[in-house]
This record gives C-alpha cells, structure tokens and sequence, in this order.
C-alpha cells in the first residue's frame, strides 16, 4: 500500500515542481488563469522586448542596480568575536579576517525588493491584457510596491490585508491609500498574512478576467514560484557581478531572511551552480520554538499543502495550519517557498532561525555599526551573525541580503528600544489632532 | 459491494426523478449533535445525497459564509478523529450516500491510503476535493479512489475549455460537479447566467451515463426548477448552513422539502 | 555718503563672495576653522584619490547614480490642462505634449539629497584629522544622512534641532539615536532649524580643533556655500547626461525646491551655462503671504547679514530674524543660499512659491499618477506645476528634481489627509504601549 | 573733538591704573529702566567703561545668558529706535565712555552711514562688531568708523596666528578686544589656561600704545586680578547680566566695587 501511494506522490504534477514541491492544487477553476500566465510569462522570459522594458522600469523607476556594501565596522566587530573565541593554540596562526559584504535592496523605491517582481508581474498583467491588480500584503511592503506601480502603471489596485496588519502596519494602509489602492481588511482566521493570501485569492477567483492576482513572494501554485524566483534573481544577478569586482572571487557564503522565500531565492539561484557558495536561510524564531510563538517552518519541517502548493508548513497533526508568532511582519507566514523546501532536502540551503531579541540587536548593530537601519526582517540575519561565523567557521567572506529598509518598523522598534520618549511622542501628536 | 451512489442515483434515474439533491453540511459546526440533527432533517425531508465537509483552516474554495464555519468548528477544538467519528455515525444512522468534502492538506497529511482506507471503511460513497484539479496526472488519484471503491468527484467551473471537459468526462467517476459560477461558495439572489448557459457543452462534452451535479449559489426552490432537465443533481451549500446556523435544523427539513414539493409539482 | 557705503560694500570681502552675496561675517575665533575647511577642500577638489573615494561612498553606500523617470501620467495630465487653457482658436493648432521628468534623490539612503553633501563633508572631516561631527537639522532629514554616515566612518555626531522639530519630528530624533548620534535638543529662539544653526555653530566654536561643522544647506560663511553647492552638483550631473539620453536635449525648465538652497543648487548648477535652460526655484508660501506664514525670502527680498553670511532673509525693518511658516520643515528657514540670491539678481534662476495647500496636493498628485511619494518639501514644485506651465509656455522640456521621499512626513500628511483613521490609530498604538 | 574713550584711557594710564574695567549691559534686558538703574551702579562702583549690547535674534557669539537676554528683550518688543534712545540717556546721563555693541545685521540693515551718525552725535566712543572679522578688507570699514570718530574695536582669539595679529595690530583702532577662550560668552568657575598665557604673544605682535581689553569668563574678582598688568581692560559681561536679573543693579554695583578695591589693594 505504501508503494502505490508514492507512485501517486511521484507522479501527479510530473511536472511545476521542485522535486516533490510545489505544484498547483487549486480548484479547477483557477487552472485556466494559471495556464494563462505561464504561457504569457514563458514568452516573455525570452521576449527581449519585455526584457528590455523591465531592466528600464527596475532602472528608472525602481532605482536599480542595488548597491553592495563592505560592511567595514561590522566585519571588524566580527572578525574580533571569531578570534577572541579561538583556543590560545589556535590564536597564535595568522588571524583570518572577516569580510562582510551587505547587498542593500533597502535602496530600492518603496523600500525593500518586493518591488523587483512587482515590476515584473505587473508588466505580465498588461501584456495579459488585465488591468487590475490583486494582492495580499502583510507588512504592507509588497502592498506598497503593488500600490506605487499600480499608479504609475494606471492599474486598479486591490490590496487584501488581515486586520491584525492592517492595524499595527497602518502607516502603510495609509501610504497605499494615497496612492489610490483600494486597502481590504481581512478580519478571518488569524488575521494575518494567510488569511490575507486566502482573501486575494478568492477575489481572483471571482474576477479571472479582469484581474491580476500579483502574489508576493516565491509560493502559491505554479508559475509564481518560479516566476517570483525569477523575478528576484536580479538581486543575486547584480550581487554576484558586484561580489566579484570586489574581492575577486565569489564569496563563501551568503546568507538572507526567509518569509516566503522570495529575496533569499532571488539572491541564492544565480550562484547555486557555484558548488563552494554556502548559502544559509535565516527564518523568524519568534519568542520560543513553541507553536504558535514562532515561524520557523524548517526546524521540524512538516510537510503540507495549502494556498495551492506543496510545501513545509506549521501546521498541526490533522494538517490544520497553526498560528505563528514574529516580530517582522513579513517573517510571519507558515508556509515557505517550495524551491527553497526542496533545496533544503537537497541540502544545498541550510536554515537557522533567529529570535525577536536576536532580530532588535540585529537592527541596532547595522544602525549603529554601518549606518543602515536595516527592515526587521533582514535584521534578524544581521542578529544571527555572532551565530553564523561559528557555525561557518571556514567561511571569511559573507554577503547578506539587506531586504529592505527600516523606516516601516518604526512603530514596532521604537516600542522596544525607545518606549517611553516614544510614548510622550504619540500622546503629543494626539493632542495635536483634537 | 457496489457504492451507495451508483446504487441509488441509478434508481432515482429508472424512477424518472427530475433532480436529485445533495445537501451540504459542515462537520462540527455549529456543533456535531446539530450536524445529526440536520442529517435527519436533511434526509425526512427527502434529500438524496449528503456533502460532509470536513473543516480545514484555509478552505480555498469558501466564501464567507462556510469559511466561518471551518474556523468556527477549529475553533470549537473540532478534530479529524471527531470528524470520522461524526461521518461513521452518519454513514450508519441514514440512508443518503456521504460524499466528504475537504481540502487535500487533511488527508495528505494524515495519510491519503489510511484516510480513504477509513472513508471506505465506513461506507462512504465518495470524495470531493476541490483543491486537486484535473490533470493529466490525476487520472493516478481517480484511481487510486476507485481502488478504495471511492468516487473521485471532480470538479468543473463555467470557464473550463471544451478540450478540457472531454478529457475531464474520459476519467470521471461518480460524478462531475460543475460549479454554476466561477467564482467561491456562497448562496446569492439569483443564479449567474453564465452558469444556466453551459449544460449543453458540457453534456456534449461528457459520456451520457456519467451524472451531472451542479452547485453554488442556490438558494430558492426556483434556482433548483431552473436546473431540472440541465443536470441530475443540485447540490446546496452555504444557504443551509445559514439556515442550520440561524433557524436551525427544522427549518433546514422545511426549505428542502419545498424543494422538493417544487420539483414534483 | 551714499557712495562711500559702496565703496566699502564692493570691497569688504572682495572674494569669497556671490557678487555682494556670501561672504564670512563671523567672530574672528572661526576665521582660523573656516581657512582650514576651504584649504582642505580646495585641495580635495582636485585630489583625484578623493574623487574616487568620494564617487565610491556615494555609489556602495548612497545608491547613485539615483534614477531619472518620465512621469508619463503627470505629462499627460498637465499636457490635457494646458489644452483646456487655449484660447479655441489656438487650440486648432498642432498639440504640444508636455515631457515632465523627475530627478529621484528620494531613492538615496536616508532619503534625500542631504546625503550627496554629508559624505563629502564626512571625508573632508577626516581629511582634516577631526573625529567629530556636529550639525544642525529641521525636519531631521540631515541630521539623519549624519548620524548615518558618522556610524559608517566612526565618526562621533552631535545632532542639534530645535525644540519645536524635536518633537514633531521625532521619529527622525529616534532613528538618529539608534544610528549612535547625539541629538540635542534646542529650547532658545523660534526653537527651530534657525536656533539649532545657532546652538550648532556654538558648540563648533567652543570645540574648533576636534569637530567639523557639517552645515546641511549652502549657506553659512564661506567656503560652505562653495562646498555644498559643489557637494550637491553630482545630482545635475547626472540629470543632465540622462536627460539628454532620455530626449536627445536639454530640458526648457528646471525646477526644485529652495530651503537653503542646497539641492536647488546641485540640480541647477550644471546646466548654468546652458543658456537656453530656465530654472525655476519653488519657495514654501506656507498659510499666506503674512509675515510669520510662510519662508519666502524671495517676495520681498531683505538683504541681510546673518548666521555668517549675506542674502535675503525673513527679517522686520530693524534686522530682526522673523518667525517663520511652512508645512514642511525643510522650507522654513529665514535665509536662503547667497549664491541663489546672485542668480536671482542676475535674473539667472527665478522664483515662485506654493502654499502648505498646494504642497499637500503635490504630495498627492505625484503619489497618485506616478506611485512615487514625494517629501513634502519637493511636493511644493509638484503642487505648483498647474501655475508653472502657464507662466512658461514655451517649455515643453521639463525636469523637476524630487529631494526625498515622503515617508518622512507621514506624521504631517496623515494629519492632514486621513485624519480621522490616523488618529485612530495613533490611540492604538498608545494602548498597546501600556 | 575728542573720543571720551581716547581721553578717559589715556588719563587712567597716566594716573597708573593697573587695570581698567569695561561693563557689559543688555539693552532691553530685562528693562530699559533697570538698564539705567544699573548703569548708574556701575559708574558710582567705579567701573570705567560702558559696553551696550543692542539685542538681536541671531547673536552668533553670546553663550545662552546672553542669547537668551536677547530674545527676552525683543519679545518684550525692544527695538533699535528705543535703543537709540536709550543710547542717547545713557550717553549724556553718566560719563563712562560707551560701546555699542552689535551684530553686522542690524547696522546694515538700518543702513551703516545712518546707524554710525546716529552712534557719533550721540557721543558713543566706539563699536564693537564681533561678526566682520579681521580682514585685508576690513581695513575699510575700520576708516568708515573713524571717519565717524568711532573706534571700531576689534574681536581677537586664543587661537588667532601671530601673523594675523600683526596684521590686526597695525589696522586697530581704540582698543582689541581679546576673547580669553576659544568660545562664546559665559560667565565661568575658574578662566581659560588658554587665555590667561596668550598676552605676551599678543603683546608682542601689537604695537606698545594699542590698549588690550580681555573677556568671556571673567566672574570673580581674582579673575581681574589675575589680568593685571597683563591687559589694560577687563571686559564682564554675563556674570553682571545674571546679577542684573536675578539680584538687580545694586548687586552689580557692589559686584564691581568688590572688584575695583580688589585692584587697588
Ligand atoms: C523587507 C522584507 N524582507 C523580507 C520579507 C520576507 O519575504 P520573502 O521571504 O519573500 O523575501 C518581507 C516580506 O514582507 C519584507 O518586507
Ligand atoms: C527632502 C528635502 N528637500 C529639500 C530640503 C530643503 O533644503 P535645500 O533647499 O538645502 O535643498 C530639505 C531640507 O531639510 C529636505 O529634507
């Protein structure tokens, strides 16, 4: 019996999948429009029109290329904790120093890299002939971007967001709504991100012909896995060329924060043929490894499949999706990019996970160390570093993805590292609005 | 043992019956002994077929009316272990043939052999899950199903291409369940238009002997008359959870059986 | 008698000087500090190794080149209204369609322009063997590309800012902080960018031989003003070598914003030759023409001499500095740039201002047809597009430098535009911090 | 006609004064009236010279007792006109000789030849302008003020090169003011190392018959002492604004007679 079911396993979805990953398990209905947008993608992929179109908007509009960073301060700081921990023995050979390069998609227009496949999908949505977009956010970061060029490319915007986010991240409902999207709270299930991809989704559903269903990260049923992934290479496209310049060399390991899967993909899938680049994924740890206070779906991966693909979830023994807990709303998913599940089992990511305390010291020390506020969700690698080098002990030269800037997580930091002054603040802007 | 559904659609057919009805129902909501209240409703009030749904947290293809109901009933603490226990207590208090509907993460994840292994086991007559479409290579589930003497029903929408149908109607089992929008659950005022227009192609598209349910949005005696001679199965979903939740499992037994006093007139 | 007072005014400061504007009125004690700065950046100037250095820093860490956009819709849009406008008679004639581009120093790290000057300034610092910054700001946007950079080089930061800024722009205040920077508050005067100038150019005095003075605007006593403005040309550079690229030519009109003067300036400079390029300097016209309600030096123009230089200032009859107004905090100081008030003498570069109204509607606008937020300072010369089209009739070349990005002011404009929802939120928040 | 101030100088270094005192005021601050009260307190304590600060909005060089005046006295609405007024009551009501002291904005604002004649008629000795710093072309402004028979004292520092105290030294007319710390004004505990060790450069780079007048930090009466017969003129400016507010002219008077027996015992 236990033969057939892996005939089974095998052979369903032969193909649109990354191994045993992936696939579309969607209702019939959505097959259609799935299909649709692999054929229009695939021929843009080698429309060099297309092409061209996108690297001019990713340029003008979104600013690209990103800059890479040495990351002096840090690396110093770094280099030191490594040798202070070495054995007196060991201290005696040449002291290695640590190179830390930081690639900074912060630089980016509205802020982090979900611009990047934004541009892309939004290009398909016309080329499709749709003029509307439909998208869930959570940290409203992907709305944002969806939003902006939305507007700059006259299409209708729907944003579904879960009324937990749509709350705490109001700052961000407000920016989308000046930029004439239409901001849907989602007050189902957790009121969260999932609830929000749901809430797109079946909207999609009941408007296929007119409307884009613009998915956020490297998930969901085929094609967006692959064409987010895509989408996003151009980070790793520009970081590998610039690492390069740099030293000469490709470096040994990279590392980014894994939500979905969309920045550490498009940063990893340009060197995973390099066989000696290390590559690490760094997931929220929340505040314990107790369900429901974090969203690290690798530490006991559980295989799934929900929102259409097949993938590690949390989730509990009936297959009932579980709540999740972090401190950056865009780690918070319980789902994860089926390529980065299946380059798990291949071993050629590993994962770690870092926790809220370790994402805040994260933030502070690239502020503090380089200047750079870093978004929480990128911090929390930043933050796991100390971690990382003793875990990497041969790896002298690193590059992180720095997936967006900090400015959105005000309300959340200064919480933590400013509570009073922050306090006296809010309590006199009130005032200021009576 | 032949399955229950083939059994009794093929006597409600050679008795000359219009339409037949599938009833929805939620497993756990509002609670397990309101569901068997309803069963019992369901069936006196002469409803052919029984839809247990099988609560999931993320339930793709719901609108808001059922969705509610899934994590209401998660929320309740309502589990697979309650949920078999529920479906084996259905399959032998009443005669009408259960069709359990879930979303594929719930049998996946408990094991797709063993979790049909227990359906059979308790006389289910067939499946429903929507979140796995026609492929090519889910002709090896239909399979796989009728090893289990499950039937596999798939589902179809307005928009599904002709080329689509046929190869649809060359591997169905049981029956095909075509959703009278392209849209999610949920009952509405009137039925889409776009729905009532596409028997003919679909019909020509499937073998003759293969059954026909349609679903989504009924809610009035009007909307199942309107489907009469267009398919042999009408199958209603959020309007009786809405009346099982709000007037509760009498009133259930009352709009089905103006149906079906509809149908007969 | 008359003529005497020219004689001494045409020669005390013969250079170091904008035609009569510019010049260092201040204590002798700074004479000594002011010689070092303009020897060390004469010297820089031409030293190709700070060059690239200084083209380096920008690059890895600033984000440039920052990108040129053809705002397609806003064209469009005023392209129609220009229309509309014609006489019927005239509008029989061919349709000339409006090209509006913007220059995005929103896309730099920090947000705005102020960064171009604070690296430059940054290395001149540690040119000069100084280990401390110290600066003024206003809407914190400068203090911020500071407190950023001196974390980058190592450098301490003595951030001063008024009390009235302090408060409304905290959120600047609590990211500067994280970044390592000192802010001082500054409870003397108008409590605003004007005093913390003051309190700024004090500490320097006290503390000459171990702290730069990195002004934020051009102005000041010389060579601030040279440096800045020279700091800052990078964006005209730039804008000029794509602008060609983009349409073949050079622009009919430039437009900026004029706080100081400083990305005014930057943007204009390069094309100050270009005789057939107009330029247009937008001032912030606040709640009215009212003395205390608004920061347009240009209207009536004073000439004055303060904080170390002479221009045009908000000032009464006796010489009295004024209180001034603006919705955005980076347009309200009283004096302006000497070398803009030359050019405004010499008819090279004109004036017009935008009220706190039209600022808001420009912060809309660009939001709404180009998905790109402006800072509410730039958002002035967006605001006054409809009014500049008109005055100019000939231009249908038009480039409009965006200095930031409007995140910034989410405090301002939410107040303004989402008051109810904004307020709503604020308690929130509040609540969750008890 | 004669500057007073050339005249009391000469007549104080004739009679072998060691050192003479200059006092600071704040027109305006905290009152025109109070002004005049002190003044006279001053004169009877024994002071020689009178320094008048007219107020500005931007007073560049003034520590945060002296800004601060300034701001108080122009929202209590002082203004050039009743500075002149008050110039001209202090002028002919006491016969210390007075410096006007001011930023470069408010002369030239006013317009520089009106704003000095008006300084002349009044019989002011002298103005003291610490923002136009010592320039090759400050030398032109310096024959404007003389051609107003006004001096035009001059602002040096701790830190000014030899080189350019030559330069300052051969331009300056009445006195040069040194600042005794690199700073801006401020009463202190204890004078500046800095300052106290600078005079025997300065000295040397002036010419003999140029006087020396030395400020910023002078609070005590050992202060003075320590200048003796290193500077002609000691110059005390906030410790007499901060007892002009919190304890009122007569604590000025006896402030500066404390000082004035310091010297001559
Ligand atoms: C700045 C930033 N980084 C990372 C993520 C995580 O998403 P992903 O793993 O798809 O890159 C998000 C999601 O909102 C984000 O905003
Ligand atoms: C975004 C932005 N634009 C413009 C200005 C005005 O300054 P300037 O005229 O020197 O460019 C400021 C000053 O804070 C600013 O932050």
């Amino acid at each position: 019996m236990k033969k057939k079911t892996e005939v089974f396993r095998r052979n369903y979805l032969k193909k649109r999948c990354f191994g045993e990953f992936g696939g579309r398990y969607v209702p019939e209905l959505l097959i259609q429009a799935l299909d649709d947008l692999e054929a229009c993608y695939l021929q843009a992929k080698t429309d060099s029109h297309f092409q061209r179109e996108l690297k001019s908007v990713l340029q003008s509009y979104g600013g690209r290329p990103t800059p890479l960073l040495f990351a002096k301060n840090l690396s110093e700081e770094l280099t030191e904790l490594r040798e202070s921990r070495k054995s007196s023995a060991l201290r005696k050979q040449r002291k290695q120093p640590l190179k830390i390069y930081i690639k900074n998609e912060g630089i980016l227009h509205t802020g982090a890299h979900k611009l990047n496949n934004v541009l892309g999908q939004a290009l398909l949505c016309m080329r499709m002939g749709k003029r509307e977009l439909v998208a869930e956010t959570g940290a409203g970061q992907h709305g944002l971007a969806v939003a902006s060029v939305a507007a700059k490319f006259k299409l209708a915007a729907k944003i579904f967001m879960g009324e937990e986010d749509y709350f705490r991240q109001y700052p961000n409902v407000y920016a989308m709504k000046n930029l004439g999207a239409k901001v849907i709270m989602v007050s189902d299930g957790t009121r969260r991100l999932k609830d929000a991809v749901n809430a797109a989704m079946k909207y999609w559903i009941e408007n296929l012909k007119t409307t884009h269903y613009l998915l956020g990260s490297a998930l969901g049923p085929f094609p967006y896995p692959l064409l987010v992934r895509d989408f996003q290479s151009v980070i790793g496209v520009e970081a590998k060329k610039q690492l390069k310049q740099a030293e000469g060399r490709l470096p040994d390991l990279l590392c980014a924060c894994v939500g979905g899967g969309s920045n550490s993909l498009g940063f990893f899938t340009p060197f995973l043929s390099d066989a000696k680049v290390a590559m690490l994924g760094i997931e929220a740890g929340g505040k314990s490894m107790k369900l429901g206070e974090h969203a690290s779906r690798m530490k006991e991966p559980k295989l799934g499949i929900v929102q259409g693909y097949k993938s590690y979830f949390i989730q509990n023994a009936d297959g009932q999706v579980q709540p999740t807990h972090s401190i950056s709303a865009g780690l918070d998913y319980p789902g994860i990019a089926p390529e980065l599940a299946y380059l798990h089992q291949q071993g050629r990511v590993k994962f770690l996970s870092a926790s809220d305390k370790e994402a805040l010291e994260g933030f502070r020390k690239l502020s503090e160390k380089e200047g750079i506020s870093p978004a929480l969700e990128c911090a929390h690698v930043i933050g796991k570093l100390p971690v990382i080098i003793q875990r990497y002990p041969e790896a002298s030269f690193i590059c992180v993805n720095i997936s967006g800037r900090g400015d959105k997580d005000i309300f959340i930091t200064a919480k933590h590292l400013d509570k009073d002054a922050w306090r006296e603040f809010l309590k006199r802007e009130l005032r200021s609005l009576r | 043992m032949k399955n229950k559904f083939d059994i009794k659609f093929s006597a409600a057919k050679a008795e000359g019956k219009k339409i037949q009805l599938m009833a929805h129902m939620l497993a756990g909501y509002p609670s397990v002994s309101v569901n068997k209240e309803t069963a019992w409703a369901m069936e006196q009030a002469g409803a052919d077929y029984l839809e247990l749904q099988l609560p999931f947290s993320d339930p793709l293809a719901d609108g808001p009316v059922i969705m509610r109901g899934n994590h209401h009933a998660l929320k309740k603490n309502f589990s697979l272990e309650k949920g078999f226990r529920l479906i084996e207590d259905l399959a032998s208090g009443q005669n009408m043939p259960i069709f359990v509907m879930s979303y594929y993460n719930l049998p996946f994840v408990f094991g797709l052999e063993k979790f049909m292994g227990i359906l059979e086991q308790v006389g289910v007559s067939g499946v429903i899950i929507p979140d796995i479409p026609f492929d090519d290579e889910s002709e090896e589930y239909i399979q796989r199903m009728s090893a289990f003497k499950l039937h596999a029903a798939l589902v179809i929408s307005p928009g599904t291409s002709s080329k689509r149908l046929k190869a649809i109607g060359k591997k169905a089992s049981g029956f095909v369940y075509t959703t009278l929008r392209t849209g999610i659950t949920g009952a509405k005022q009137t039925l889409s238009h776009e729905g009532l227009t596409q028997f003919k192609k679909i019909r020509r598209a499937f073998p003759k002997k293969l059954a026909l349910a349609a679903g989504f949005g009924i809610s009035r005696p009007e909307h199942v008359k309107a489907l009469e001679g267009k398919v042999d199965i009408a199958v209603i979903g959020s309007k009786l959870i809405l009346l099982t939740v709000e007037r509760g499992p009498l009133a259930v037994g009352e709009f089905i059986s103006s149906i079906v006093s509809s149908i007969v007139s």
